[in-house]
């Protein structure tokens, strides 16, 4: 596994922001991505998730406050905001919002049509894209005839395409069962193998512990705490304060170092597969 | 009752395609101006046409009991302007006749020239004359899109009747023949859109 | 959609689509061009490859076709038909059987039209199309209303299918009346939706680096020089048939 | 706790079905649902669940076999419908798709407006029906100022005003946060001790396991098995077939009882939490 390493390639820093129509935006948030980090922004619903990403993207302008790339200060011109979506790509929760052509291969194509690339770079980007999220079979498919798994992968395509160096996902495990949840999971993993720093939004605890290397948690636009995954345990409290509850690990594995089944000591095991794993050995 | 491919000889088709042509441009500046001025109105405008398509495909009770689709003609044009629904209702046009097999390419001129000119521009100088006549706002909606439905189908009747003159009475005789299958047996049908658009409206006003 | 689902099943799916759009318009000319009942002669060999082309048995394809021949039934009668004012109720009604010729010509001309129609519909995606339009140098913003109004149209009709069952579970359609208010509260609903699913639209495009007019990368189709040949050819053949049968 | 009562108040059987469109409907599924009980369809997304529901509430009609109310074939009639679906509440996963009224309780009372019923009793049922999902207070708000949560209450709330004797939920934690998860089982939790037979469809399979009595397991518009819940842990090879998983305490309180941390013999624990008050005695 790669070690990230410690300079942030992307930066919220003291941004705030608030919608005109005064739902809860975001207040004074300062949040560092470290490049290569694999992190999770928990919250409950509507604790400002969507829209701290959509500050990634440039999509929203701070009201105060500043989001840095590469330790910069964003520039919303029209070319600084094309060089910045093309670095950091945003997966929407909900794939109907992002898919723009019926066909597959095509939508896939936005992206990079768009960052004007010559015909062949483009054709090129797309079959790798929908490599990467094992949609090629898919690829001549028309969208409307897909899963909803399956449409879900065409978006993060759509986004890969244009070859980000971030990747951000909004609750890209709603609404996915198991067996699709974990072929997303898999295109996740190769894409932090291959040096992709990704922040994935998600109210789901179990998952954000197996996955993370960092979790932030957000609460009514106020980003509450910050920390290694590894201290998962120790921040329970302050989870289940903000209605988040405990990942079902956290609460059993230090029952067992208390009955002294498992030694203390070491890493704390990061799924309850992980616990069974270490119970068998 | 789109006019089915084939069915209007070629003088006809060509004839209504040159008169439907500077509606659609002028349809298509238009919204090119308001996209100019709104990006967003690309999406809208869109997703606007996707959803006159899947309107007309409700199926809606009419008053005699038996069931018919909306042209939406009204609905839209007090939605979304009644210029822009020339451009919006070709492509529908088109799409139902691609999808559905319901009209036609060579008679795409003609059924754009009744449902996406005289229905929405119908429509909305109704709307707008009850407007200025201060009629409820109730009223103004049901008989704009209920006679927007109607001229709809009067046009698509000249047409026809246009295209086949009866043998001994003529263009006014073939015109009553005609009228009298797609205008008449329409009227509890566009009775029954004009109830359903001041639904929508008034329920559209609740949120 | 059944036309739609031969389109992407069909065997000459992959075919260019500016072959078979041009196999169309040859049949459309040729229906057109033939002055008598020979119109049928294209109208037939058009069915008949369409029926090859998709594997689709006839049918179905008459089922498609129902619609439009419910419409030339009405229509075509209407012809037979004369009205002249006289006699105890103002008009009279009467057969004409002297434009039995002029209402078969219809016929058959409508016929064979309608089998152009649906060979291209039933053997080209609407993508293809909107990617044939669009190297015919169609307006942009007519592309852009095609591409998103295909893509919406079925996100929309799942949306309304949904509601609408959820309305029938609370008993929203039992009876006309209710059945009329239920619809239009659907109706506002999934207008309510055109304006929140295009800024949410607007917002994808954004992230993805758009700054205007939709683009893609237009798809490629193998052998389309072949295509293209064998579709004026086949075109020319009707077109033949048709004149030389007059 | 309500003991179930044995005969089913809702019973399919040999129920098949096909989608014009040849996606995949049911294949003679027989089943019961016991008055009473609250049992747990499980199945990965596709695997018929949805098309089940409306089996059971009317809306779609079995290609073959029949589907009983209280020991009787259901009437398509009209009146057969209307009684049925007044009986059999049906709850929908996308809360979008069924709110369509401007206020919280303009929505509530559309089902029992539809029944015909006098205005006092309408008044009377919908104050009823928020209070049982702890809305009353949220009664006036417009329903899109409300939160996912929220509307997924409101959503019950409507199906609960035309008082049926049997709620099915389709899949109604998916998009909740933990907070939203727990309030709306504790409405189900009073449902059921008020006497209601509760059918839900879920691929969570945690969820499942705490709460469920019986569980039935679908795939491919097939009814693969149905067991009681206790019987869960020698069930999980069967799931893992069908791509669901493991329930996480089934996973791992077998491996406690071979590490003789916990005695073998008595009730599986149904959640992690009560496997954590276990270790904790």
């Amino acid at each position: 596994m790669r070690q990230p390493t410690p300079e942030p390639i992307l930066e919220l820093r003291n941004v705030s922001f608030r919608y005109p129509d005064a739902s809860p935006g975001l207040d004074d948030c300062s949040l560092p991505f470290r490049r290569g980090s694999r992190t999770v922004l928990l919250g409950p619903n509507g604790a400002g998730k969507t829209t701290l990403f959509l500050h990634c993207n440039g999509i929203l302008r701070p009201c105060r406050g500043q989001v840095l790339f590469d330790g910069s200060p964003l520039d919303y011109d029209r070319t600084g905001l094309r060089e910045l979506r093309s670095r950091v790509g945003l997966v929407f929760q909900n794939p109907d919002s992002q898919l723009f052509s019926a066909s597959v291969r095509e939508d896939v194509s936005f992206g990079p049509m768009n960052l004007g690339l010559a015909r062949h770079e483009v054709r090129k980007r797309v079959e790798r894209a929908l490599e990467a999220v094992g949609m090629t079979g898919c690829a001549d498919k028309p969208v409307h005839n897909l899963s909803y798994g399956q449409k879900k992968r065409v978006c993060i395509a759509g986004v890969l395409a244009m070859e980000p160096q971030v990747m951000l996902l909004d609750e890209p495990t709603a609404g996915l069962d198991l067996r699709m949840q974990g072929e997303l999971l898999e295109v996740l993993a190769r894409l932090h193998a291959g040096g992709m720093t990704i922040v994935m939004a998600t109210h789901d605890l179990d998952l954000a512990c197996a996955w993370a290397d960092e979790a932030c948690l957000l609460d009514n636009g106020r980003l509450m705490t910050r920390f290694d995954v590894d201290h998962f345990p120790q921040q329970t409290g302050l989870l289940e304060q903000h209605g988040l509850g405990v990942p079902q690990v956290a609460l059993l594995h230090p029952l067992l170092i208390k009955r002294n089944v498992l030694p203390s000591g070491g890493p704390a095991p990061r799924s309850c597969a992980e616990l069974a794993r270490m119970l068998e050995e | 009752m789109h006019i089915m491919e084939g069915f209007l000889p070629v003088k006809h088709a060509v004839g209504w395609s040159i008169a439907s042509a500077p509606f659609v441009a002028y349809g298509l500046r238009t919204v090119n101006k308001r996209i100019k001025e709104n990006p967003e109105q690309r999406m809208l405008l869109g997703v606007a046409t996707a959803f006159t398509f899947v309107l007309s495909a409700l199926k809606m009770p009419s008053v005699t009991g038996s069931c018919s689709h909306p042209t939406g003609t009204g609905l839209g044009a007090v939605l979304f302007g009644p210029a822009a629904m020339a451009p919006i209702g070709g492509v529908v046009l088109l799409f139902q006749a691609l999808l559905l097999a319901h009209g036609g390419l060579t008679t795409l001129g003609a059924n754009i020239f009744s449902m996406a000119i005289v229905g929405p521009f119908t429509a909305f100088a109704v709307y707008r004359l009850a407007r200025a006549a201060r009629l409820p706002f109730g009223v103004g909606i049901f008989l704009a899109a209920a006679l927007g439905d109607i001229l709809t189908y009067v046009t698509t009747s000249v047409q026809l009747a246009l295209a086949f003159p009866d043998p001994a009475g003529g263009f006014a005789a073939s015109f009553v023949k005609f009228a009298g299958i797609f205008a008449v047996t329409q009227i509890p049908l566009a009775i029954s859109e004009g109830l359903l658009t001041v639904i929508v409206f008034n329920a559209l006003a609740r949120f | 959609m059944l036309l739609e689902r031969y389109a992407y099943t069909n065997r000459w799916r992959r075919v260019d689509p500016a072959a078979k759009g041009l196999f169309s318009l040859c049949g459309l000319t040729a229906v057109f061009m033939a002055t008598g009942p020979a119109a049928a002669v294209p109208a037939v060999a058009l069915v008949a490859t369409t029926l090859v082309g998709t594997g689709m048995p006839l049918k179905s394809y008459l089922r498609v076709a129902a619609p439009a021949l419910l419409f030339l039934a009405t229509s075509a009668l209407t012809l037979l038909v004369s009205l002249r004012p006289g006699g105890p109720s103002g008009i009279v009604l009467s057969l004409v059987p002297a434009e039995l010729p002029h209402a078969a010509l219809v016929c058959t001309r409508s016929l064979g039209g309608l089998a152009a129609l649906l060979f291209l519909a039933l053997t080209t995606p609407m993508n293809d199309i909107i990617a044939l339009l669009r190297r015919l140098k169609t307006p942009e913003v007519l592309l852009d209303l095609m591409t998103l109004c295909y893509r919406m149209l079925f996100v929309l009709s799942e949306a309304m299918h949904d509601m609408h069952t959820a309305q029938a579970a609370r008993l929203g359609h039992a009876g006309p009346r209710r059945t009329l208010r239920s619809l239009g509260i659907l109706a506002a609903n999934l207008t309510m939706q055109v304006w929140q699913r295009s800024l949410a639209l607007h917002h994808g495009a954004l992230a993805r680096t758009s700054d205007g007019p939709l683009r893609f990368l237009e798809p490629e189709y193998p052998h389309s020089r072949a295509s293209l040949a064998t579709a004026a050819l086949g075109g020319g053949g009707l077109i033949v048939l048709a004149v030389v049968t007059i």
